[in-house]
């Protein structure tokens, strides 16, 4: 049990280390407003720098423009960045989740000409998966693309929860390319513009008032057969893919959200009567027992990563722990500071009214459970009523038991 | 045994719906997060029901009606978010109808609005009264009233003060007596503190030497108030916790995944199970408490202090599993259920909260126990 | 909002009072052995008196020796016996929920036969529903009923949760007379003598080490024709009228099984380390608040069944807050106190430890959750896999599936 | 980064589970509940595998190994709930070691059994170093060990005292400062408290001046066994959880309810991954325990509080949930559910209990945020 940098890391943390010293007068605010075009050319700017420096696309194949590294690499470019509190790269779902996928993928013509652009910032990716009728049963998209005589296809839908939706350049969209087949078979993945024509994006404000995510429709955009990425209705196989790098992704990622222990004990450490409460002390005691759980799941995840393995389902249990251990110490920090805690000023208001819709993103606590419940423990199955079901059957069927 | 609502009571509440439904209540606590100027006026439609003068005796002009009846209306009004001054507006009344105060006549004819200044009456451990912080864990010290009735001192989070034209202050005397006068609203600081939910006006009041006109009101006056704003504003949250269920259960029966309505799944089900649960709960602990204010005064702040606690729990309860079954939709701006989450949040820390509502649980039972 | 009695209410409750003062001298003790039979006679005598004075099956019919009152003249019985300390009627099954049973389903026949014994404490009566692989699942029950050529019928199988086994004369019990029909429909009800041939007895030992229930063991005990209740196939519909009259017994019982926030708050009462502990104090304000609720939603039943009205499902709420205040109390006693509180000599004993299985008595609590949320809240159904397909086919299905 | 076990803890892991598995210690918990002549002697198993000098320096004829290694050890005891005396003889060799006592070698060699009579450190709004009472809310006195090396005082609940050789008292000079001596047991009165957990052999201990070997041990030799011995309970607690959960994943799957195997509804699928989680997330926090006790000294109260407050409460959850997922089967006697959950609810509340060592993480983190 060791949780040392190897000699080889060391020396490689160092250099990334010295790297950033050097240049953090360069890099830009942390956080700024993403609707603000000239704050997201800085983010661009310093992605670019940060991928010329090698210190972008870690993981990616040296033939792509990556560094062919390991991801215990990744994780301590991830920990120096954090430490010397300058922004990571912009595009953190292109560079961690499509790009892979494209390497994974997408035809050579379409590696050549996305994965260098997107690498440096150039251009932006967005995932375009979720719909308002597909959210946790990722399978059931509505968004129809229809191939016209060309060989071209029209793509009419909407989607929903996409990030950097406003400001990206390409995104990566699942849409139902045939109705008539039961619902994992019918679905194909598109590359699609997003300036394209028949494109609009609108902000999708939260409970915060910020537009934290965007929706998406698509009028009748057309696109050409190129555009199709790991082939005409194999669209759930190349989903599982962004899924599989996305767990991935958050697995290296920082210790929960930045919901830490120690911040929260900070800030009760002040309040010299909640200081002495047993009750304010037990619950400050529980919620900090899962949050210091979480960061060594962390490392135990690390681990594993070190060994080659890959993050199974499990490891979305440390996100359960972590969504409801901020949430206790949000209760606690409104319980001890009163209704100032609530305020829109106050260091707490995003993370009190972020939360609560926090834990159905990426799916349900529910979904999840039942996925680790299967896949893990190995318990049986809920029956399924819409396997073998052609995709149109299926919402006819709903409509009617609703209707 | 009877533990149903006559048809007076019944009839109270319908109007009550209905006039609270000719107002767009709930799309103006969403507009007023950014524009205060978005909340309606629900002044004219609180006198036209004539529930400023719910709690005021016949003979002094009101309708001499009872705690339990105050909870059927605030019920009505927190079912649809309403903005009303009642929290603030009941307990005053109460008090100055106690004291058989000259403003009565004034109040109950709606040109006088007065606002309650809570102070929190003793328990087994604390032998003081004390008044909310502005901030922190520690409670402040109850306003002083010297022998002349003028007041000084500090209440913070006071419901309705904002707009009221006479304060109903609860203080402790020169010997730490409880005591109460009214003051002159124009004779206090009061400083506007909205915070997260809209539709709850809240301000605090600062006293600098005050002139205030001494109520000849008993120790109990005073109980009974504190107690009876913890059952309107948990009457409140029981309002909004049926919206909330319901809301919930429409989603979860038209909403589909893998194939099967989403309330057909145990996760869903017995979470929205447990909403009905904790709110009937809620209901049950309603009718001891209205039953205790009636009939049973040495139960009330046992009753009033179980109600508040289960209600706060239950409202914050069914918000939190309402925006759960609505999965992201209903974390979203243009969503009604993050103005119930909202309410559910600011609510149950204000008036000492449903913390301390269940220490006052503890605090009578233990004190019955030691008396036994 | 009333909760007085009114005045024939409290003219009643004068004469049981006056009744129950004159005789409480003979009473036995409220508690004793069960398996003591000279305690269980002194409850039979005890039973006796009480049927004799009016106080016993207050709502049965007159022409079957009872006295034809309303629910609200059973609880204010009730009520009056338990403030006088003595104890009820022993034969709480047989007169709640098997004696309505036989006067809704049985034949004139049975009903002369076996009613007044019942009433009189002459020959109790036992339930025999539960099976070890039918226990929320009723209807899977797999004690196999034969008719004979004489139109007799020989019982063999296993019941399991038995109340009272140990020294019932009768038992009503729920066996499979069709195992090639869908499993609610080849169910039929029987009387059997608890002293026949083939029954063999044993007390099921709890975690408490006593043994609060009995498993019955029939092999091939023989019953003639007219032990048939309800007709033969319809057992399912005769089983829902005694889980019916289940429901009411439990909604006219008393408050929460005695767990009670003054009881406890007595108990803490005396540690003033405890009492002045602001973490201990909500915890017993919280389960208070629950138990507290529980008792008002005792009068709203009440004042329903005072209307005509039977309790509906959500009365199991209750049980579920009233478990679960008391399975919080436990932990607070036994925090406040320490381990003492565990011993076998502690107030608290039996209740820390019984609870847990209690849970479970009676469908567990996502059973009831289901009832719940499908008949009140009128949320979709689960879907059913067992729906018309011949009982005999399942099992084999099952254990295909185990295999 | 490498959070997994060496092959050497991978062979000290199988080796304590394959000497374990030879006697049926699940049986005999049960019937020691009866009769507790029938717990078997598992001395000589724990001598053979050299347990009792895990702790102790090589050089001193131990086997020289760290917390870590122990905590792997009483987690394969409380897989199998078995009785050894290592809860009260791994502290006790540890502080034994620390002062290079005369009695290393006997320990060492199997010949004399010490038992760790423990105090708990101040934290930072308890100045005082305490101990266990006999019942109530209230912590008691530590005992106090006089200049010649004398102790008076008692301290309850101490495991693993009954049938000791040699008391390892942690107590309070003259002066208030932490001291501990090695005292014969054949001057202590020990009184046999063995409560509901047959396996949990425990004993109030009463000193009246009885005579004491003081031990040359710092402080924090002192803060290190009390926080190894939460370590040491919470990996028992770790390892029940393990079996619990085996059982429930087993009957889950076999059994029928309504035409599908129960374990395929989200009400059992989902508490059982709650088990799982709780499990998890105490594992974690033992990986975090094990390497603060060898290489990060002053995050150890924190690692193991955390640890111990995680175990406790996921094995309590994990017992209940056994008998949940076996409905009224896992509520009888001769069901092994029962047996876990008397485990559970005993041990939570050994040693300060999880209430404690939740107030000590509460404790670390704020003395740390008011040194930052």
């Amino acid at each position: 049990m060791d949780l040392n940098d190897t000699p080889e890391q060391a020396g490689f943390r160092d250099q990334v280390r010295s790297w950033l010293k050097e240049h953090k007068g360069q890099a830009p605010p942390s956080t700024g407003d993403s609707g603000d075009s000239a704050y997201i050319d800085s983010r661009r700017a310093w992605q670019r720098q940060l991928a010329e420096a090698g210190l972008a696309g870690l993981t990616w194949p040296k033939e792509f423009g990556g560094q062919g590294k390991g991801p215990i690499e990744q994780v301590i470019v991830n920990q120096e960045i954090a430490a010397s509190g300058v922004p990571g790269i912009l595009d953190v779902i292109g560079i961690g989740m499509l790009g892979p996928c494209l390497i994974a993928h997408g035809t050579e013509d379409q590696q050549s000409r996305y994965l260098g652009s997107m690498l440096h910032g150039d251009e932006v990716w967005c995932q375009l998966f979720s719909e308002p009728a597909a959210g946790s049963d990722l399978a059931a998209v509505q968004t129809r693309a229809k191939r016209g005589d060309d060989g071209s296809w029209s793509l009419t839908g909407q989607k929903v929860w996409t990030t950097n939706a406003q400001f990206a350049a390409y995104g990566l969209l699942l849409a139902r390319t045939d109705a008539d087949v039961p619902k994992h078979k019918g679905m194909t993945m598109f590359i699609v513009p997003m300036d394209g024509e028949g494109v609009t994006i609108r902000g999708l404000r939260q409970i915060t008032g910020e537009a934290e995510f965007n929706e998406v429709f698509f009028d009748d955009l057309n696109v050409a057969a190129d555009a199709v990425v790991g082939g005409v209705g194999n669209g759930w196989g190349t989903a599982l893919t962004v899924l599989m790098y996305e767990r991935l992704t958050i697995g290296l990622g920082s210790e929960g959200f930045g919901y830490r222990s120690d911040r929260f004990a900070k800030a009760l450490s002040t309040d010299k009567a909640a200081c002495a409460d047993p009750e304010v002390r037990q619950r400050l005691g529980d919620l900090s027992t899962d949050l210091l759980a979480v960061r060594f799941t962390g490392y135990r995840t690390l681990t594993a990563l070190s060994k080659g393995q890959i993050p199974g389902p499990e490891s979305g249990l440390a996100k359960v722990t972590t969504v409801n251990a901020a949430v206790a110490a949000g209760e606690l920090l409104a319980d001890v500071i009163g209704p100032d805690a609530l305020s829109e000023d106050s260091e707490w208001f995003h993370m009190i009214s972020f939360l609560p819709g926090l834990k159905s993103a990426g799916g349900t606590e529910a979904i999840l459970r039942n996925t680790i419940g299967e896949r893990v423990l190995g318990l049986p199955p809920e029956p399924r009523l819409d396997k073998g079901i052609p995709f149109s059957e299926l919402r006819a069927k709903e409509k009617e038991a609703v209707g | 045994m009877n533990l149903s609502l006559s048809d007076e009571q019944e009839f109270l509440r319908e109007a009550a719906s209905g006039s609270l439904a000719r107002v767009k209540t709930v799309e103006a606590a969403r507009e007023a997060l950014e524009d205060p100027s978005a909340l309606p006026d629900l002044w004219p439609l609180v006198k036209d029901a004539g529930w400023n003068g719910l709690l005021i005796s016949e003979e002094r002009g009101g309708a001499g009606l009872g705690g339990f009846e105050a909870m059927l209306v605030l019920e009505e009004c927190g079912k649809v978010l309403a903005p009303t001054p009642l929290l603030g507006l009941l307990p005053a009344s109460a008090i100055l109808d106690a004291a058989g105060d000259e403003s009565l006549a004034a109040v109950a004819g709606g040109d006088v609005r007065p606002a309650y200044v809570p102070a929190r009456p003793p328990s087994d451990i604390d032998a003081e009264w004390s008044v909310e912080s502005v901030s922190g864990f520690a409670r402040g010290a109850a306003v002083r009233i010297a022998a002349d009735g003028s007041v000084t001192g500090t209440v913070a989070w006071v419901p309705d003060a904002p707009g009221a034209d006479l304060l109903v202050v609860v203080g402790v005397d020169a010997d730490g007596a409880p005591a109460a006068v009214a003051v002159d609203a124009a004779d206090a600081t009061i400083e506007p503190a909205t915070r997260y939910d809209a539709t709850r006006s809240l301000g605090h009041v600062t006293f600098d030497h005050a002139a205030g006109r001494r109520l000849q009101v008993t120790e109990r006056d005073l109980e009974y108030a504190w107690y009876l704003a913890q059952t309107l504003i948990a009457s409140e949250s029981l309002g909004s916790v049926q919206t909330t269920l319901a809301m919930s259960l429409e989603y979860a029966k038209e909403r589909f995944t893998f194939g099967r309505a989403i309330g057909s799944y145990q996760s869903v089900k017995h979470e929205l199970t447990e909403v009905l649960r904790r709110m009937e709960n809620s209901r049950s602990l309603q009718f001891y408490a209205g039953w205790a204010a009636a009939d049973k005064p040495d139960e009330f702040a046992l009753a009033a202090s179980a109600f508040r606690n289960a209600a706060g729990h239950a409202l914050d309860h069914a918000t939190r599993s309402n925006i759960n079954v609505h999965g992201g939709i209903g974390a979203t701006w243009e969503h009604d259920a993050p103005l119930f989450f909202r309410r559910a949040q600011l609510s149950r820390r204000l008036l000492g909260g449903t913390h301390d509502a269940a220490d006052r649980v503890a605090s009578e039972l233990l004190l019955a126990a030691a008396a036994a």
